[in-house]
């Protein structure tokens, strides 16, 4: 039985990877899932590719052009999940342009989740003025739709958080995905007024790659861990699995 | 912001509040007469607006059917629609503040435009524009390096202008305070393609009172080139509630529509959400945005704008395909017959009237919206037409 | 056909009768009221007449000076005066019976302008362009073609403007019956300087009365190019009898004037005949022609409009010499400033504008004659600024 | 004592001939211009290299070129019939464009013209109209001014004839300088029309290549060949003398 992200993420310090679906390949895709969740990550987010990643950084959409030369299709991506399925129980949430979801239907798409047990979705051009017909059928089918909030919300949060679901995925800087050194102390202040809003755990993400910068985000829930993931898998295609356990021990290790 | 289904905002929580404060300014802007009286005078007094209506007397005569008459965008400063566009929305980023523009450019009009009005309004201009694009519109790069804007190269996805826009967006994202972004087109989320009909409905608003004072009746049918939309839906616009004008949208069927070499999106697309809107789109069954292609590169996306895809549902516009062929045949026709070099994308439209104009009576008339005059095209079309030449 | 000892008739006997003939009709119907309305017609609704007159005010601004105003004749069709003079000419010609137009170009505005010309009037139009300019120029080559006209290329003498001019007239004296040779400058025989003074003296007709309804004055200065001198003569002509209004022609002095590289016809010619006409020419102390240079195709050209030397004589009009690097300078200058990519003929008036602009006090008001748009022009000043561009 | 034209052609059937001054150096255009006086030419036309031949056809054009290249000026054309003088008394002609006299001073010009016995000049591009002030001049040098009729010169004909002096060159076609196979029998009429105006005798040139063409003009009382006689000196720049005497024998036996 896998459980709900909010009850795992509501002791803190948790940790949220990402990878891209078929990245390099489909049975390796399925591979760095497990070895995440071995290694201790509380959530994994599983990206699927699409042609045009706009709000994604060169690394994820080198990521995104690997995975369609895969051949990745959203039923593949559905079959990857039924695989995983049967090797781990860790809180799978997928990450996908609003279009992958649209043409495929979206209650289709959410009954698929179901079925497969993914716990949530991340849909990054999907903001609070569009979402109302997905966040119902969400609700319906129990799946946990993940709200972000970012530096320039402001007097958008009240209405963002008050659907969140999941966990809030608090967007720490500016710009697009991507390994940063210097992040927003803002972050910090955005962190601690969402949780004044909300008992939805909040994860900090956007270009978190060192474990010297997770503990500047004390007050969240979560980190979230994307490029860093995806480099790693890119250096080593075939064999990522210890270097996957070794950088993602190093961050709980610190955080 | 929406047109039936089509339209909405769908983008990053990141860009909401920039794009709401453009919203909010456009609406505000739109009707105040100290705003709409400067944009006057731009349109006036730089634009070289109005632009005329011509009765292609030749052309008409020669095909023996309805009378066909050009909205000469053509004649613009710039050369094309788009210089309204741009001015309009340089006008609403001085408003608010800004003082850097940014935009997508396919091979390079709405590049041209905007590095022009930033030039006009003291303001910098970053240009984004896909490398396949920046490779074979060299000229237009050191065009928009002239008129003093940063040209940057987008080597990402299939690095053509739908790779623009997304990268276009990224750099929105990270630089929010001081920076508009002009979209060329009438797409994007909204009030883009709302604010881009607003500032091209000049067009129609033209040709209406030119058609009651030069010939004291409406057109019979506007016809007019679609990539976008942004020429089309500012020729359609105040026609719409004339129910009597036909108001028809030519895409570009590239090698044919029955080809993957199309850009043909109505006739072969699907809903999607994709560039901040719900629209049509040329995509795989799983919404992966297609290749597209069409011999003009201001045709080659492979969407369009929401409310064109709203105009065709409910019927009160209809789209037709026209092949690279058809239109290379009618740019060479208007030259020979008229003097006048289109644009390629233009001669989609021109192509479509040469089609229906014969089974039309003598006291019928067409408006075909000559967006842009084709200087830019001779090149492409001799290379099309199998000539030799050495520039 | 004289200006005090310059014009007249030099031309063989065989091309008299044609030439006297043109004179005729030209003297007939430069006075009919239907010859008359139907120019204005084709001024207005095709050539895109009145051209604006425009306030550079940025430029104005940051010179601190004089203020500044473009006539704006790059925003005509085809993009530059020419089209006044042969939509001019292309009438008396269609009036005199003829079917065929002739005439030489150089970089080929002139040729397009014919050609466009022709296909309007549904004329034949066979252009003659020297063997040079058709290397360098092979898309300008196409375009006529494009427009139904036939190029012929010289290749004789230096193949270049002045070789397509001999060649022209050499046409001419082959087949006179059907054909018309529209000439493209202020140069020739008599009625040719006239003909096309009076076709481009729209130019200061309109600025006259736009300087008076816009700002209540004439122009203290009016600055022009001279190549042969059309579009100087038509922007001056109206104002000759204003004597306080300066008239400025300004010439290409390529890579200097103490240099062979140049084309400053009044600043180091002499007087001599050719080319139909008695005035002023860069020729050897025998007479013999010389090649000639500027950056600039259309100012390349070894004499000058024979009224224009006569201006020069008797001082009521100035000829200054501006090089290669200043019109570059210009050039870019007005594109970041103003946000118009102006020829580089245009550019050299520019160039002289920025030089005495600052010396005036800000209620003076000089016109600056932008006789074309540059973008013909980009890719060689991509070249002259070491740029690569790959096409 | 070189003769008048007048008085050489008034015999009828008199041949004028046309050279290049320095086509191909200025020795050769002396030997040339002597050998055709030689085989009895009873004029030769000396033409003036000009940059811009507008009135002449390629073979002409080419002379021009190859005269330049020879170092062609007025004075350099001057001292070759300084020396030609020394060697034959045929009556000479120059043809040359407007600019070159213009340049040198109308008066100038002819004064070299008497000094050197030079009896006419050909001006093609100095008609009626524009050629008072020279005729004048001319007039006080005892020069002739060669006036030129063409087919299309219709009513200004008595105007251009009353002028005449050493002979009426009339263009026997349309166009410029060159040889044709065909040239029209209006001719004929034209050259009738002139006599009966004039005494000065006709001249018909421009195209007359074969023996066969002047027999069409028994009315005229010379032909002019041009053309014809540059494309031998073209063929053989060096060694043009016994081709010449031929070519010229060959016209006016028939003639």
């Amino acid at each position: 039985m896998v459980e709900k992200i909010e009850t795992v993420l509501k002791h803190g310090k948790g940790f949220i990877s990402f990878v891209v679906a078929g990245d390099p390949n489909f049975d390796k895709s399925a591979d760095y899932i497990v070895a995440l969740a071995e290694a201790g990550a509380d959530v994994v987010e599983i990206g699927i590719a699409f042609s045009d990643p706009s709000a994604d950084g060169e690394t994820i959409m080198k990521a995104d052009l690997r995975a369609a030369a895969a051949g990745s299709t959203t039923t593949k991506v559905f079959e990857l999940v039924e695989k995983v399925r049967q090797r781990t129980q860790v809180p799978l949430v997928f990450l996908t342009y609003t279009n992958t979801v649209f043409t495929y239907g979206y209650e289709a798409f959410l009954a698929k989740m179901k079925q497969y047990e993914v716990q949530g979705i991340i849909m990054p051009d999907l903001p609070l003025e569009e979402q109302a017909e997905f966040v119902a059928l969400a609700e319906k089918y129990q799946r946990s739709f993940i709200q972000l909030v970012t530096l320039k919300s402001g007097k958008r949060i009240p209405d963002i958080v008050k659907h969140a679901s999941g966990f809030v995925y608090v967007v720490s800087s500016l710009g697009i995905t991507g390994t940063r050194q210097n992040l927003s102390a803002d972050a910090y202040d955005l962190i601690t007024q969402i949780n004044q809003l909300t008992d939805v755990p909040t994860a900090v993400g956007f270009g978190v790659s060192h474990p010297d910068q997770v503990s500047q985000f004390s007050n969240a829930q979560a980190v979230i861990v994307g490029s860093a993931i995806v480099k790693i898998i890119a250096a080593h295609p075939f064999d990522a699995e210890q270097y996957l356990q070794t950088f993602v021990k190093g961050m709980k290790a610190v955080w | 912001g929406y047109y039936g289904e089509y339209g909405g905002q769908f983008i990053p929580e990141l860009l909401m509040p920039a794009v709401s404060a453009v919203a909010d300014a456009f609406n505000h802007y739109k009707d105040d007469a100290a705003f709409k009286d400067e944009l006057k005078d731009l349109f006036d007094n730089y634009a070289n607006r109005p632009s005329l209506l011509y009765h292609a007397k030749n052309m008409s005569k020669d095909l023996g059917g309805a009378q066909i008459y050009f909205k000469r965008e053509d004649l613009n400063h710039t050369g094309a629609h788009k210089i309204n566009n741009v001015l309009g929305q340089a006008l609403i980023a001085q408003r608010m503040g800004k003082t850097r523009l940014i935009a997508e450019t396919g091979a390079g009009q709405h590049g041209v435009a905007t590095a022009t009005a930033a030039a006009l309004f003291g303001m910098e201009a970053e240009i984004f524009m896909g490398k396949e694009d920046t490779d074979r519109q060299a000229l237009n790069v050191y065009r928009m390096e002239l008129l003093g804007a940063k040209v940057h190269v987008v080597d990402t996805g299939t690095m053509v202008l739908k790779d623009a826009v997304n990268a276009t967006f990224q750099e929105w994202t990270k630089r929010i305070d001081d920076t508009f972004y002009v979209l060329g087109s009438a797409v994007g989320p909204y009030p883009f393609p709302e604010m881009v009909k607003y500032f091209q409905s000049i067009i129609s608003e033209e040709a209406r009172e030119q058609f009651l004072s030069q010939t004291g009746k409406l057109p019979d049918a506007v016809i007019a080139a679609v990539g976008g939309g942004s020429n089309a839906i500012g020729a359609f616009s105040k026609f719409i509630s004339d129910r009597d004008v036909a108001l028809i949208g030519v895409e570009a069927a590239g090698k044919g529509i029955h080809t993957t070499q199309t850009a043909a999106t109505i006739t072969n697309g699907s809903q999607g959400i994709f560039h901040g809107m719900k629209s049509k789109f040329l995509q795989s069954p799983d919404g992966q945005i297609d290749p597209v292609y069409s011999i003009s590169a201001g045709l080659d996306y492979p969407g369009i704008g929401p409310e064109h895809a709203y105009l065709s549902d409910i019927k009160r516009a209809q789209y037709v395909p026209i092949t690279d062929d058809e239109a290379v045949q009618a740019f060479e026709y208007i030259a020979r017959t008229e003097g006048i070099i289109a644009a390629i994308e233009s001669s989609h439209a021109v192509a479509y009237a040469m089609k229906i104009a014969p089974n039309m009576k003598p006291d019928q008339q067409i408006m075909v919206n000559l967006s842009g005059r084709g200087d830019k095209d001779v090149a492409a079309i001799a290379r099309y037409k199998g000539v030799e030449i050495n520039e």
